[in-house]
């Protein structure tokens, strides 16, 4: 007993150096066996979309560039990827981000003006390439931050102080181009959308990078925990001395950052800035990422890779569609379905009343027993 | 008053009801009479909430047989029972704070003129229901405008008012004043005579013998006794809640320090803390290595030292020194950083964070103390909880269980490893010892000694006045959100804190 | 057989070249005059408001612009606010789409404020307006699909990256450029998919289909605007082979971007869709305020180009 | 007066104040033809708005309504135009269609704790898809009936038009009120928005009242789908993207706190003409750049939520930290 005292009330030294062992795969799959139907899920619509298309899995490497639909689905999720990470974390806090789509529009248009001035001919280091890129993702920082000032600090619910941004961002980004499209021609813009580095598209690599850099961002240092435990209960975290301002203040705009890096790709992959259409919905789009990836709208656990599997799983649904003979039209009806059907799968209630059903069915089968 | 021969209005027989495994109610037999107040009593966790709940349909039963007035009844909702004739009042009040008190008052059976929910005819017939309760207020105003006080009150009024031939009524005194207690009262014994049945479940013994005809006894979801009140004594009715004999818990308390004792620093001293509607102005001082005990009854401002000690809420006058040094305690982050901690009374909302694992609900406090850049290595978490989990004897098959999953015991043990790992130096807790078996409770009780042992100073809420007894050094009695006075030494006994609260 | 049809489209090739532009005049100083425009969505399209601000601003003409962000409802409220206001002399108006204009356009008439039609066509009783200028979008398929059977001497895999579903644009154009690929039995669309005018869609879908379709086997890729030709050349690109030789590349429209293409080869052919549409709806109100009948289409002919040169030659 | 007004009330006051801004810059504000306009313009925004009060109210959210109304359109067209069948019949099919879709999606919210916002999301696509594969073209409708709806006017003095779409709109307004505060619905509905436990435990029947909610906007959605095909005379799948957003705005704009419990149908109403205002504005001065109306519906969104916050805030209006107010007593 007195040594257990000892071990109880003594302080450990916090500070000593420790290596990060002990890593475990749960820590990666959070969520139950949510995990299960989300990876179920992908495996799934992979399989249809290599029944539409048998070449689906074909891969070749074209003039050092990797072609095919799989590296599509990649490239093409990659925008969708980076939204769902940071939308992850917002979700995590209990929280929601409409406004990605509005921010994307808001860093492509503020891009593609800066760079247009430095391909004017303008010697303004401010306008050189890094810069612009930097400046873009400040501005999502920035537009997160806004975000983050209105959930954290003023205590405003999320769905509707991002709706404020949501809606006024697109006329924002629409200002900043003066009403136009503007298009650029600097490569190295250019790149952060169609640029390869052994072949694959560089999108995949930033989504990839931006994955890895949250994980360990949010899992080595106790962020991740402490975004959970605001999420799951505000008050004990609050009770317990979380700063939860400081979390829902972060999360927000790690959310701005990963929408103004998915405007510039998207604005990358055409050289152009479309205020109107640059990211139009895609807000929906993370959202159901997240929700597919199993990460409750309540808040609480939340596993980053499952909502990167969740964008993966809009995408393939999409890319599936377009080489699938199905009208183009069907679309959203089929993505509708397939987002129901994931969602019903996920639900307890609904397991348990699709359970009432087949009761009669098991008790059958137990008297024949 | 009711006799036996009469026809029973409420005949419950073999009720069980199991959530995941525990049993909360095992073959529980009960009868109400008409025109009868039926106290149910218990100790927390014994099974009077479930019995309720069932009564009420918000629980489905898994077994056994309700009768109203002979005729079985399957309560679907508390909607269904209410079209039945019970109705319920809880004791959290469960009304709708953004509606008007009138409104609250007919929800779900508004006064209609001419087909149409008429709002003049229903603030008339609520200012003339509450008129009859001596009630005088604008009924027209958001309930949320109101002190908790009336809220309770119209909540009861509402139940009553359901024309109900069974009325519940679930804590109903708990916070009110005792003129306010005096009106319920009077409202109950006359609707006794209409003949109604009021199922009453209370912490207030005083309160059991002035109004109650007949008393049901449930431990652990059992069924230990019934009684008539006047033929039951205050000590066999102690003794059958308790489950044990009434004497055995009337241990010499075990002092550790005498006051005064110069040995031992004063950690915290608070000078005329206060907050308008929780508490009137309080010093406090709590030496290093000592116990304060708080004992008052529930609402009489107990929690709420506690809270605007952890700066839940903001003191709005006053001043604290922590080792002599003036503090500014305006958050718990703040109150955590000069070295407190807090077991809230209610684990579920204000302690756990029930998704979490066993150990990172541990590790909580000392992370957020650390902040999120500094990491604890999962080695270390691991050791941490395995060496909580052993030391409090936390049951479960590993640390990495969903604390959710606990028992109630070991819940609340969960909630004080993770102060004690973050280490300290005054541990407020509040009910440390509420709704958690005997085996957990004298371990906790033990821990909070040796805490003290260790030169920790503890503040601890309890409502148990004997174990309040026990283990305080000096007690603090609260009346109506109102220190009374402080007892030391020898002072302490149960006897002497219900003197002072009972004293004008 | 073949040489007849040949012919047939060669003439009407020229036909059409004949009819290009309407050369900016005088007339409408003075006038107060509500543009009703779709919204921005598109390069062409913000061209195309540019031109007839530029033109407006040039005759002098007092020009209330109104953007309706691609929604009916907002073009029909600014509209009747106009005419509530009844100090605009005329309405120029390019329908997002083609019904549900019947009351507005008879309150316009009643309120004596006459209505040029631009750009879209509407489907109402043409006696509600005045005259409706735009190009055919008919045509434009079918000068399109022309030029793509010369090219490819009537032997081509086509891959087809369709307008917004249900627009007149994306309806008319397919349509003129079936009704020409069917009368060659080598011509045919071996997939087809819609890209909603926007390049980012535009690349997405090409991408889909090089990789479901044999790329060997597309010949060309028709698109029913410049914006998704150019996302469909990354896309080309992307795949490894070059556009405008290994795949032919023909869309509609002439946006600056697409001669940035065509200067590279990296595109072979657009058929202009011309936004100077201001000039003669101009001229069409101060006729039509002086009293003079006119036709109920005045069509502003766009030609086909393959490089920059002669565009320039034309736009001087 | 009494706190809860007070949001109602300012929503008024800035209407009344931006209105009197117009008027003094264009005379044409004066006029009944412009309060027509803007009633009939909105006429589709305003019905399928109250039913989003309803929901909001009850503390959910609708995203499927804007879709709801495009299908309806589209439906209508597609039946009455190609197939030649009886308006009255087709109307019939589609409210009922509506109903029970809205039905459907209550009882996921409901039965399947599947999110609000998820759940009405997938409303949304599936509407909206459908509209798109029943056609994608635009349909005129011509039916006699439709010509004869479009006759029903009044026409006032100074040429303002009262059409059938102004009349039904306001005619879905009283209704909306007198749902809202004349029937036990909609108490109900106040009261689960307020507390939905609470509620459960005063016998009110949660379960049906959401199922309800969701049911009466995806009505009043399929009932604004025709309005707009009426007085539109043609169907398109293409219309009224977005909306929901707009209407959601509208109805915050209104008064009506998103957390639920407290707002007013007639606050939905000022919140759905004040942005036809600004348009009318932004029209008639013509040189204004469209995006500003978007700029000024966030501005006025944040500006109607930072005032609710600092009454609901009071009395300590700079106070940010969360406030733990006594307002139930939990002790369980």
């Amino acid at each position: 007993m007195v040594e257990m005292e000892k071990q109880v009330l003594t302080p450990v030294n916090e500070n000593k150096p420790q290596k990060a062992t002990n890593f475990k795969w749960r820590n990666i799959f959070r969520g139950d066996n949510r995990a299960l139907w989300t990876i179920l899920a992908l495996i799934i619509i992979l399989l249809v979309d290599r029944m539409v298309s048998p070449t689906f899995f074909t891969v070749r490497m074209i003039n050092g560039r990797l072609t095919g639909s799989l590296i599509n689905t990649l490239d093409g999720a990659a925008p969708i990827m980076l939204l769902s990470i940071g939308m992850t974390l917002v979700i995590a806090t209990k929280g929601v981000d409409l406004s990605v789509g509005a921010v994307m529009a808001i860093c492509a248009a503020v891009s593609a003006v800066l760079i247009n001035r430095h391909e004017a001919g303008s010697d303004n280091i401010l306008y050189y390439p890094g810069f612009v890129i930097a400046i873009a993702i400040l501005v999502g920082a920035l537009c997160g931050l806004w975000n983050g000032v209105l959930v954290a600090l003023f205590d405003i619910q999320p769905i509707i102080a991002t709706l404020i941004l949501m809606v006024a961002g697109r006329g924002i980004a629409q200002m900043i181009t003066d009403g136009q499209s503007p298009t650029y021609t600097d490569e190295t813009l250019a790149f952060m959308g169609q640029g390869t580095i052994l072949g694959m598209p560089f999108p995949v690599y930033v989504a990839a990078i931006a994955l890895v850099v949250v994980y360990l961002l949010v899992r080595r240092t106790a962020l991740g925990l402490l975004i959970e435990s605001v999420g799951i209960n505000a008050k004990a975290s609050h009770y317990t001395g979380v700063n939860a301002t400081v979390i829902k203040l972060f999360v927000y705009i790690i959310s701005g950052i990963c929408a103004a890096i998915a405007g510039l790709i998207v604005a990358g992959e055409n050289t152009y800035a479309d205020p109107h259409t640059a990211g139009m919905w895609s807000e929906l789009d993370a959202i159901v990422a997240v929700v597919i990836g199993g990460t409750l709208l309540s808040g609480g656990r939340f596993s980053l890779v499952l909502s990167a599997m969740g964008a993966l799983i809009i995408q393939s649904l999409r890319i599936g569609l377009y080489i699938s003979d199905l009208h183009p039209n069907a679309n959203l009806v089929v993505k509708a379905i397939v987002i129901l059907l994931v969602l019903l799968l996920q639900s307890k209630e609904f397991k348990q009343a699709v359970g009432r059903l087949f009761k009669p069915v098991l008790k059958l089968r137990a008297v024949f027993k | 008053m009711s006799t036996n021969e009469q026809p029973a209005l409420l005949e419950v027989r073999g009720l069980t009801k199991t959530f995941t495994a525990t049993p909360a109610l095992s073959e529980v037999d009960f009868t109400l009479y008409p025109g009868e107040v039926h106290a149910v009593l218990g100790e927390n966790g014994a099974g009077k909430s479930t019995l309720i709940k069932v009564i009420t349909g918000v629980y489905k039963r898994d077994a056994g047989t309700i009768r109203l007035n002979g005729k079985l009844i399957e309560p679907r909702s508390p909607g269904h029972a209410q079209e039945l004739g019970i109705s319920a009042v809880y004791q959290e009040i469960n009304l709708i704070p953004t509606l008007s008190v009138a409104e609250n008052l007919y929800v779900g059976r508004q006064p209609r003129f001419l087909g149409m929910v008429s709002m003049q005819l229903m603030n008339k017939k609520a200012r003339k229901l509450l008129k009859t309760f001596n009630i005088d207020i604008d009924v027209t105003r958001d309930l949320s405008s109101y002190s908790i006080a009336i809220q309770q009150i119209v909540a009861i009024v509402r139940g009553v008012d359901l024309s109900a031939k069974i009325l519940i009524l679930d804590e109903p005194t708990s916070s009110l004043d005792r003129h306010e207690v005096e009106t319920l009262f009077s409202v109950i014994r006359s609707l006794e005579e209409h003949g109604i049945g009021i199922l009453l479940i209370t912490h207030f013994l005083d309160q059991v013998y002035e109004i109650s005809d007949r008393i049901t006894v449930l431990r652990n979801g059992r069924k230990v006794g019934e009684h008539l009140t006047k033929e039951l004594p205050r000590a066999k009715l102690i003794s059958e809640m308790l489950g044990r004999e009434f004497t055995e818990t009337l241990g010499k308390r075990s002092n550790q320090i005498t006051n005064g004792d110069s040995k031992h620093d004063t950690f915290l001293d608070i000078k005329g803390f206060a907050k308008r509607g929780m508490i009137e102005p309080f010093d406090l001082e709590i030496k290093k290595g000592e116990i304060v005990g708080l004992a008052g009854l529930l609402g009489s401002g107990r929690t709420e030292m506690g809270h605007l000690v952890f700066g839940i809420n903001r003191s709005e006058k006053g001043e604290a020194f922590v080792e002599s040094k003036k503090v500014k305690i305006s958050s718990p982050r703040k109150a955590i950083r000069y070295g407190f901690g807090l077991c809230p009374e209610d684990r579920k909302v204000e302690g756990l964070i029930a998704d979490l694992t066993i150990r990172e609900n541990i590790i909580l406090a000392l992370q957020a103390k650390l902040g999120w850049y500094r990491h604890i290595p999962y080695k270390r978490q691991e050791q941490y909880a395995d060496e909580m989990i052993e030391a409090l004897h936390i049951v479960t098959t590993d640390a990495e269980k969903p604390v959710r999953e606990l028992s109630g015991g070991n819940q609340q043990k969960v909630i004080l490893a993770r102060w004690l790992v973050s280490n300290p130096e005054l541990l407020i807790l509040d009910e440390p010892t509420r709704g958690i078996d005997i085996g957990a409770h004298a371990e906790i009780i033990n821990i909070i000694k040796r805490l003290a042992k260790e030169g920790k100073a503890l503040m601890v809420i309890s409502s148990e006045l004997a174990e309040v007894v026990d283990y305080s050094d000096r007690v603090v009695v609260l009346r109506d959100r109102k220190k009374l006075t402080e007892l030391t030494g020898d002072e302490i006994s149960e006897d002497a804190i219900m003197q002072a609260i009972a004293e004008k | 057989m073949k040489l007849v049809k040949f012919c047939l489209l060669l003439a009407l090739m020229v036909t059409f070249v004949g009819a290009v532009n309407v050369k900016a005049q005088d007339g409408g100083e003075g006038l107060t005059i509500g543009f009703s425009q779709i919204g921005s969505e598109s390069a062409w399209r913000t061209s195309f408001t540019d031109a007839v601000k530029a033109e407006a601003e040039a005759r002098g003409i007092n020009l209330l612009f109104s953007d309706a962000q691609q929604q009916q409802e907002n073009q029909i409220a600014a509209m009747r606010a106009w005419i509530a206001q009844g100090d605009v002399d005329a309405i120029i108006l390019a329908p997002v789409v083609e019904s549900g204009w019947d009351d507005v356009l008879q309150e316009a008439q009643d309120a004596g404020i006459p209505v040029v039609i631009v750009d879209r066509n509407v489907d109402s009783d043409p006696s509600l307006y005045v005259t409706r200028v735009s190009s055919d979008f008919v045509h434009e398929g079918r000068l399109a699909a022309a030029w793509l059977v010369q090219a490819t001497s009537g032997q081509c895999n086509i891959v087809e990256l369709q307008g917004t579903v249900g627009s007149a644009a994306a309806n008319d154009r397919m349509a003129g450029f079936n009704e020409v690929i069917a009368l060659f039995p080598g011509m045919q669309i071996i997939a087809s998919e819609t890209g909603d005018f926007v390049r980012a869609q535009g690349k997405q879908v090409m991408e889909s289909f090089l990789s479901s379709e044999d790329p060997a086997n597309i010949c060309a890729v028709w698109a029913h605007n410049d914006d998704m030709a150019i996302g469909a050349i990354e896309a080309i690109k992307e795949a490894g082979l070059v556009p405008g030789t290994d795949i032919l590349v023909v869309s509609v429209d002439a946006i600056p971007d697409i001669f940035d293409s065509l200067d590279t080869g990296e595109a072979n052919a657009t058929v202009e869709l011309s936004p100077f549409m201001g000039g003669p709806a101009f001229d069409a109100v101060v006729a039509t305020l002086n009293g003079e009948e006119l036709p109920k289409w005045i069509p502003v002919a766009g030609k086909l180009y393959t490089n920059r040169a002669d565009y320039d030659a034309d736009h001087q | 007066m009494k706190s809860r007004f007070f949001p109602l009330l300012v929503t008024f006051l800035v209407f009344s104040a931006i209105y009197a801004y117009c008027y003094y810059h264009f005379s044409s504000f004066g006029s009944m033809r412009v309060v027509c306009n803007l009633l009939r313009d909105n006429a589709h925004l305003g019905i399928a708005a109250i039913g989003m009060t309803f929901v909001i109210i009850s503390g959910g959210i609708d995203l499927s309504v804007g879709s709801v109304i495009a299908f309806t359109g589209v439906f209508c067209a597609l039946m009455i135009t190609r197939e030649g069948m009886d308006p009255y019949l087709v109307f019939a099919i589609v409210l009922g269609m509506g109903t029970i879709f809205g039905a459907v999606m209550g009882v996921f919210i409901y039965y399947f704790k599947i999110p609000a916002f998820i759940a009405t999301l997938s409303g949304m696509f599936l509407a909206r898809g459908m509209a798109y594969v029943l056609t994608t073209e635009s349909i005129r409708i011509t039916h006699p009936l439709y010509i004869r709806v479009s006759k029903l006017v009044y026409i006032f003095p100074d040429k303002g038009r009262f059409t059938f779409a102004a009349g039904a709109f306001l005619a879905v307004l009283v209704i909306g009120i007198y749902l809202a505060h004349f029937t036990r619905f909609g108490r109900n509905v106040y009261a689960i928005g307020g507390n939905d436990t609470a509620a459960l435990m005063m016998g009110v029947p949660v379960g049906r009242t959401t199922i309800m909610v969701y049911t009466l906007s995806s009505f009043l959605a399929t009932f604004a789908g025709i309005v707009l095909s009426l007085s539109k005379r043609s169907g398109d799948s293409t219309i009224t993207v977005g909306a929901e957003m707009d209407i959601i705005a509208a109805v915050v704009i209104g008064g009506t706190l998103l957390t639920g419990g407290v707002g007013y149908v007639i606050g939905t109403f000022i919140g759905v003409l004040l942005p036809g205002v600004i348009r009318t504005y932004l029209t008639l001065e013509g040189s204004l750049s469209p995006w500003w109306i978007k700029i000024v519906v966030g501005g006025l969104l944040f500006g109607f939520i930072a005032m609710q916050k600092l009454l609901s805030a009071r009395p300590k209006l700079f106070s940010f930290k969360r406030q733990v107010r006594p307002t139930t007593v939990s002790t369980a």
